[in-house]
């Protein structure tokens, strides 16, 4: 009897009955999502569904035309729902870094702020410079969408679920990220501010300067497996047996970084960079305008880590748990692994200077990246002797992370990067005071 | 009348999205809006290689065209300031449209001279979106080796021409600046 | 119907509209501009002839329409660069890219 | 925009980088600085004239408001003046006490230098936020014993305006327990962090002779090489009794004087523990007339600030107020050499330079 009076006395009684229901709550989500993830399994049986439903009561091409439009419709939800919840995430986890609470005022943890800052920025005015070329300044906003949701059309989330399963899928992507240059280039001419000129042509020297490594790092992607299409990349890569990231790492490397460059993140967010030039090319869009392009940032971040999961980190294979979990939610689990960690670069790094980041590019990442493409197009051809790639796949994959290594430490050395090493620029303590006499007796700290 | 099928109505949306703008080049006075109708364009046409069944055309098409060379127009129109931002016509404007005209007229003649909608293809039409790249790549590495050589001697001449050429005049500009200092 | 034909009226629009651009315009850059279009208007005549020539006698036979493409979007990309240090050129020497003020050998 | 065309921007006085209201109007040519001009006046509050109509005491929030950053710092280089003028002895343990507070403020006027410093190289507020993280526990601390967090008006003409509380003591000593490894973690996060190296090494370098000329001071004058610091050259408030350290830097770039604040940090620790263990017990402030009246005469009281050598030039008339008060403020003279740093670089670099240098526009303008 005391047992039970202690038990559930006032307080106690709540704290027991909350602990007793977030365990039932944690349990019935398991056994829930179990079931869930069995039905929807395979999501292609649904648009299969849909499409011999329409067939059966009109033509083929009405049949066509109504999945396609339901597919695309999935994608752009799919993108909608990534830039809201992705802001929430960026801005609770970045508040981690920085010990500090995050959004957590609207809705239970702040999950509703994306929703109250879109109606806030829908609000707000949108203000055209008296200056502006009004026509070119009100279209890049909206135009900027376009290619940030074409592009997610070839990403493979599953086996035979790819909204785009085209041959040239990689070339594609490449193709119609590469438009977003003269967009962000008309919304910085177009403001007439010399900030936005500045921010819009850096975003162009750094795209046109780095587009070379990112197409050579998928040019190594494409010999290696043959093709170029994002499925059978991500199929090559579970038949060999092998993380195209694992075996070739220096293309994985310029790849991201080179893909930070392009899509404005730091460290390489000059383009946009707060403290120099305030927000670069979209300084004078106000209220939805500068949120579409925030919001394009965002997505376009969620992007790269839905490529180089597909291209490099094996897509929706993940040791045989692809079976019981559906394929689509692994390739999900992936992609948001690498926007933490781009919010991870984001709260950690300070940013390049423009000059540093161009000399990186033409001189580092370049002349290396072709040394490892050579280097990747021999051993495919040693690969394509042999039947069956084997071991012999695992014994290059060892030679190519040396071969990163060894790449970093020469060209550090013939660049000199170890100038500055940090025990060497102690500062150090004065032994007397006084001025250009006294600096004589500095001695060195400890 | 033409039958109202996707195809169909792709296709009339693609030659709207590559005449229109083609059109407004021609009529719109500044330089820089012409540009972004410029780039319309290059994605209309894009549109209608992949109606062709020539998509990796079309991707090269959105890569080389709307992707670099409408940057390169920008360069152009960034480095030559003030007065190169109108678009206005030449005294040559009634001599063009005439010209125009005639070549269209004389083209529309030779087309509906022949019956052409009979051709429907006996090689690629079967291929619809089959793997068209790896036969490119053999031909290009094959039968057209020469031609492809010559193609990568091409741009390595127009890399260096290009440099060469603003190059001679930039040395003076050092040297200006050096000057005023 | 939607075949040769109609592949062939837009190249000869777009071509047309080309030459007017060619013509028609004071600036350098505009003429440039209307070259590309030109070049546009022979590629979609070269892959529509391609996709409905009949008288290839295989596939690789057809794809030379492709491949002459190809060709043409590399020489496309070099004259563009080419053009535009012609045009930073000119505008240097001579402080305008009017094509019409433009007429002096030196 | 050809490559021979300059251009005119405007960088301020709402800009993120220019650490309050102040203006740059900067002639540029791409993205190199060819010319450059410094408007300040926008913060302008007239705090030299105002202090003509008020008393002595009555002028002391007016210097928390100068270096808005320094308050605690900059009421002791007022309240010394004043002493000096009117030949007021304040207590030892006031003393002592004004060296524990003074030295807490150089400590987090530091870390929010070097916060903006890293802010300005272009870290996503992450460094910004772990130095508030401390300097929120010296605020804590500010806050706890007069009242106020920022604008302190803690320093009184002839002492300190309160003793601290009694839970001052073992929170000051937990924070002093702790604060060495924080600033070896934030180290660790930055001085070895190779973009921010390559940010701020052999950027807007100062040679020793450029910034004895320019008359600087404080870690911007120690970060060129030169070992001079007031506390050791013109002891104050008996800090020749204390031992620490002048850290000097070796080139004089905006790394050095990054590397110097830390290392005074560490210093001031230091301090800070030597006169907790030496806290006389006694009065914490001497009986003074409400309305002062200083004999006639004229006093220029200099105090190392955290941003350099903050003096007090006040003149009396032997009235209730003085005369005539000015303020040698060191972020106004530790600014004039910016323009000399800046042109010819690029726009990133003047920026870093300038969030080096550590100005405070409330200073500057007054």
């Amino acid at each position: 009897m005391s047992f039970f009076n202690q038990v559930f006395k006032g307080p106690q009684l709540a704290y027991y009955f909350k602990k007793i229901s977030i365990a039932v709550f944690i349990f019935i989500v398991i056994v829930a999502g179990y079931f869930f993830s069995q039905l929807f399994f395979d999501l292609s049986k649904f648009s299969q569904f849909i499409f011999d439903f329409v067939l059966q009561r009109s033509n083929y091409n009405f049949a066509y035309f109504t999945s396609s439009i339901i597919g695309a419709l999935g994608i752009i939800s799919f993108v909608g729902l990534v830039l809201l919840v992705g802001s929430w995430v960026e801005r609770r986890v970045i508040a981690k870094f920085q010990i500090r609470v995050g959004p957590n005022r609207v809705g239970p943890f702040g999950l509703l702020q994306p929703i109250a800052d879109a109606i806030k920025l829908m609000q707000k005015e949108v203000l055209v410079p008296a200056i502006a070329d009004k026509t070119l300044f009100l279209i890049p906003p909206v135009a900027i969408f376009l290619p940030a949701i074409l592009a997610w059309g070839p990403i493979p989330w599953a086996p035979n679920m790819s909204y785009l399963n085209i041959n040239v899928g990689i070339l594609y992507v490449f193709a119609v990220s590469s438009l977003t240059v003269p967009i962000i280039f008309f919304a910085g001419w177009s403001s007439m501010n010399h900030y936005a000129l500045l921010g819009s042509m850096r975003t162009v020297a750094m795209m046109v300067s780095y587009e070379i490594p990112i197409s050579l790092s998928l040019l190594s992607v494409a010999i290696i497996t043959g093709t170029l299409n994002f499925s059978e990349i991500v199929l090559w890569q579970s038949t060999n047996s092998i993380w195209l990231g694992l075996f070739m790492p220096f293309s994985l490397f310029t790849f991201f970084f080179a893909s930070t460059a392009e899509i404005n993140r730091t460290p390489n967010d000059i383009a946009e960079a707060e403290s120099e030039i305030v927000a670069g090319y979209h300084i004078e869009y106000s209220g939805m305008k500068a949120g579409l392009f925030m919001a394009v940032e965002l997505g376009n971040a969620v992007l790269l880590g839905a490529l180089v999961t597909s291209l490099f980190l094996n897509g929706w294979f993940l040791f045989g748990i692809e079976k019981f979990v559906p394929p689509y939610i692994i390739f999900i689990g992936k992609t948001v692994a690498i926007y933490l960690l781009l919010i991870w670069l984001r709260a950690t790094f300070p940013r390049f200077r423009l000059d540093q980041l161009m000399n990186f590019a033409w001189k580092t990442l370049i002349p290396v990246s072709i040394i490892n493409f050579f280097v990747i197009a021999i051993e495919v051809t040693i690969l394509n002797q042999f039947q069956s790639t084997g071991i012999l796949i695992y014994i290059f994959a060892l030679f190519n992370i040396f071969l990163f290594l060894g790449l970093i430490v020469v060209w550090s050395k013939i660049f000199s990067v170890d100038k500055f090493q940090p025990e060497k620029i102690q500062p150090k303590f004065a032994g007397e005071i006084g001025g250009l006499e006294a600096m004589k007796g500095v001695k060195s700290v400890d | 009348m033409i039958e109202l099928t996707a195809y169909n109505f792709s296709f009339i949306m693609m030659t709207l999205i590559t005449i229109l703008p083609a059109l407004g080049i021609a009529f719109v006075n500044s330089l820089m809006r012409s540009l972004l109708l410029l780039i319309l364009s290059f994605i209309g046409v894009a549109g209608l290689f992949v109606l062709l069944s020539a998509d990796f055309i079309a991707i090269a098409q959105l890569l080389i065209y709307a992707g670099s060379i409408s940057i390169l127009l920008l360069f152009a129109v960034m480095l030559t300031p003030e007065i190169s931002i109108n678009n206005e016509n030449s005294k040559y404007f009634l001599l063009a449209s005439l010209g125009a005209i005639l070549f269209l007229y004389l083209m529309i003649l030779l087309i509906t001279i022949f019956d052409l909608n009979q051709l429907t293809g006996n090689a690629l039409n079967k291929l619809d979106f089959d793997n068209t790249i790896e036969q490119i790549g053999t031909l290009l590495l094959g039968k057209y080796i020469i031609a492809f050589e010559l193609a990568s001697v091409l741009l390595l001449f127009a890399l260096i021409g290009a440099i060469s050429i603003v190059r001679s005049s930039e040395s003076d500009f050092d040297v200006k600046i050096k000057d005023s200092k | 119907m939607i075949g040769l034909e109609a592949y062939l009226i837009v190249s000869s629009l777009l071509f047309a509209i080309g030459i007017f651009i060619c013509i028609g315009k004071r600036n350098l850059i505009s003429v440039v501009m209307g070259i590309e279009l030109l070049l546009n208007a022979v590629n979609i005549a070269a892959i529509s002839f391609s996709r409905y020539g009949s008288g290839f006698s295989d596939q690789s036979d057809a794809l030379a329409g492709h491949v002459l493409v190809i060709f043409i979007l590399t020489v496309a990309a070099a004259e563009a660069a080419i053009a535009l240090a012609l045009c930073v050129l000119v505008y240097r020497h001579f402080n305008t890219i009017n094509v019409s003020d433009v007429n002096q050998l030196g | 925009m050809t490559v021979e065309e300059q251009y005119e921007l405007n960088i301020g006085p709402q800009h993120p980088s220019t650490h309050g209201v102040f203006r740059i109007k900067v002639a540029m040519n791409g993205e190199t600085i060819e010319d450059l001009d410094m408007i300040v006046g926008y913060l302008h509050r007239s705090m030299e004239k105002l202090s003509e109509e008020r008393t002595f005491t009555q002028n002391i929030p007016f210097t928390d408001r100068a270096d808005y950053l320094a308050a605690m710092s900059n009421n002791l280089g007022y309240c010394l003046a004043i002493e000096k003028l009117a030949n007021v002895i304040p207590p030892q343990r006031a003393t002592v006490l004004r060296v524990i507070f003074a030295e807490l403020q150089r400590i987090a006027s530091h870390a929010m230098a070097n916060g903006t410093l890293v802010s300005d190289a272009g870290a996503w507020q992450t460094p910004l936020l772990y130095m508030f993280r401390e300097r929120e526990k010296i605020l804590d601390l500010f806050e706890m014993t007069c009242g106020a967090r920022l604008t302190t008006n803690y320093m009184r003409i002839g002492g300190v305006a309160f003793e601290p509380p009694d839970e001052f003591y073992p929170l000051l000593n937990e924070l002093l327990g702790e604060l060495p490894d924080k600033v070896d973690e934030y180290m660790d996060l930055l001085s070895t962090n190779e973009i921010f190296i390559a940010r701020t090494k052999e950027v807007g370098i100062i040679s020793p002779e450029d910034a004895i000329n320019a008359s600087l001071s404080g870690p911007a004058l120690r970060g060129s090489g030169v070992p001079w610091d007031l506390r050791k050259a013109e002891p104050y408030c008996d800090y020749e009794n204390y031992s620490f350290d002048v850290p000097v830097g070796n080139t004089g770039d905006s790394y050095d004087r990054f590397m110097v604040r830390m290392f005074e940090v560490k210093e001031s620790i230091k301090i800070i523990k030597q006169a907790l263990n030496e806290l006389p017990s006694g009065m914490h402030k001497t009986q003074i007339p409400l309305a002062l009246r200083p004999e006639p005469g004229q006093v220029y009281y200099r105090t190392e600030g955290p941003r350099g050598e903050l003096g007090y030039f006040v003149i009396s008339d032997g009235g209730p107020a003085p005369y005539r008060m000015h303020i040698r403020a060191p972020s106004l003279i530790n600014l004039s050499l910016l323009k000399q740093l800046a042109v010819g670089s690029s726009l990133p670099d003047a920026v870093v330079t300038l969030g080096s240098i550590d100005i405070v526009v409330g200073e500057i303008d007054r």
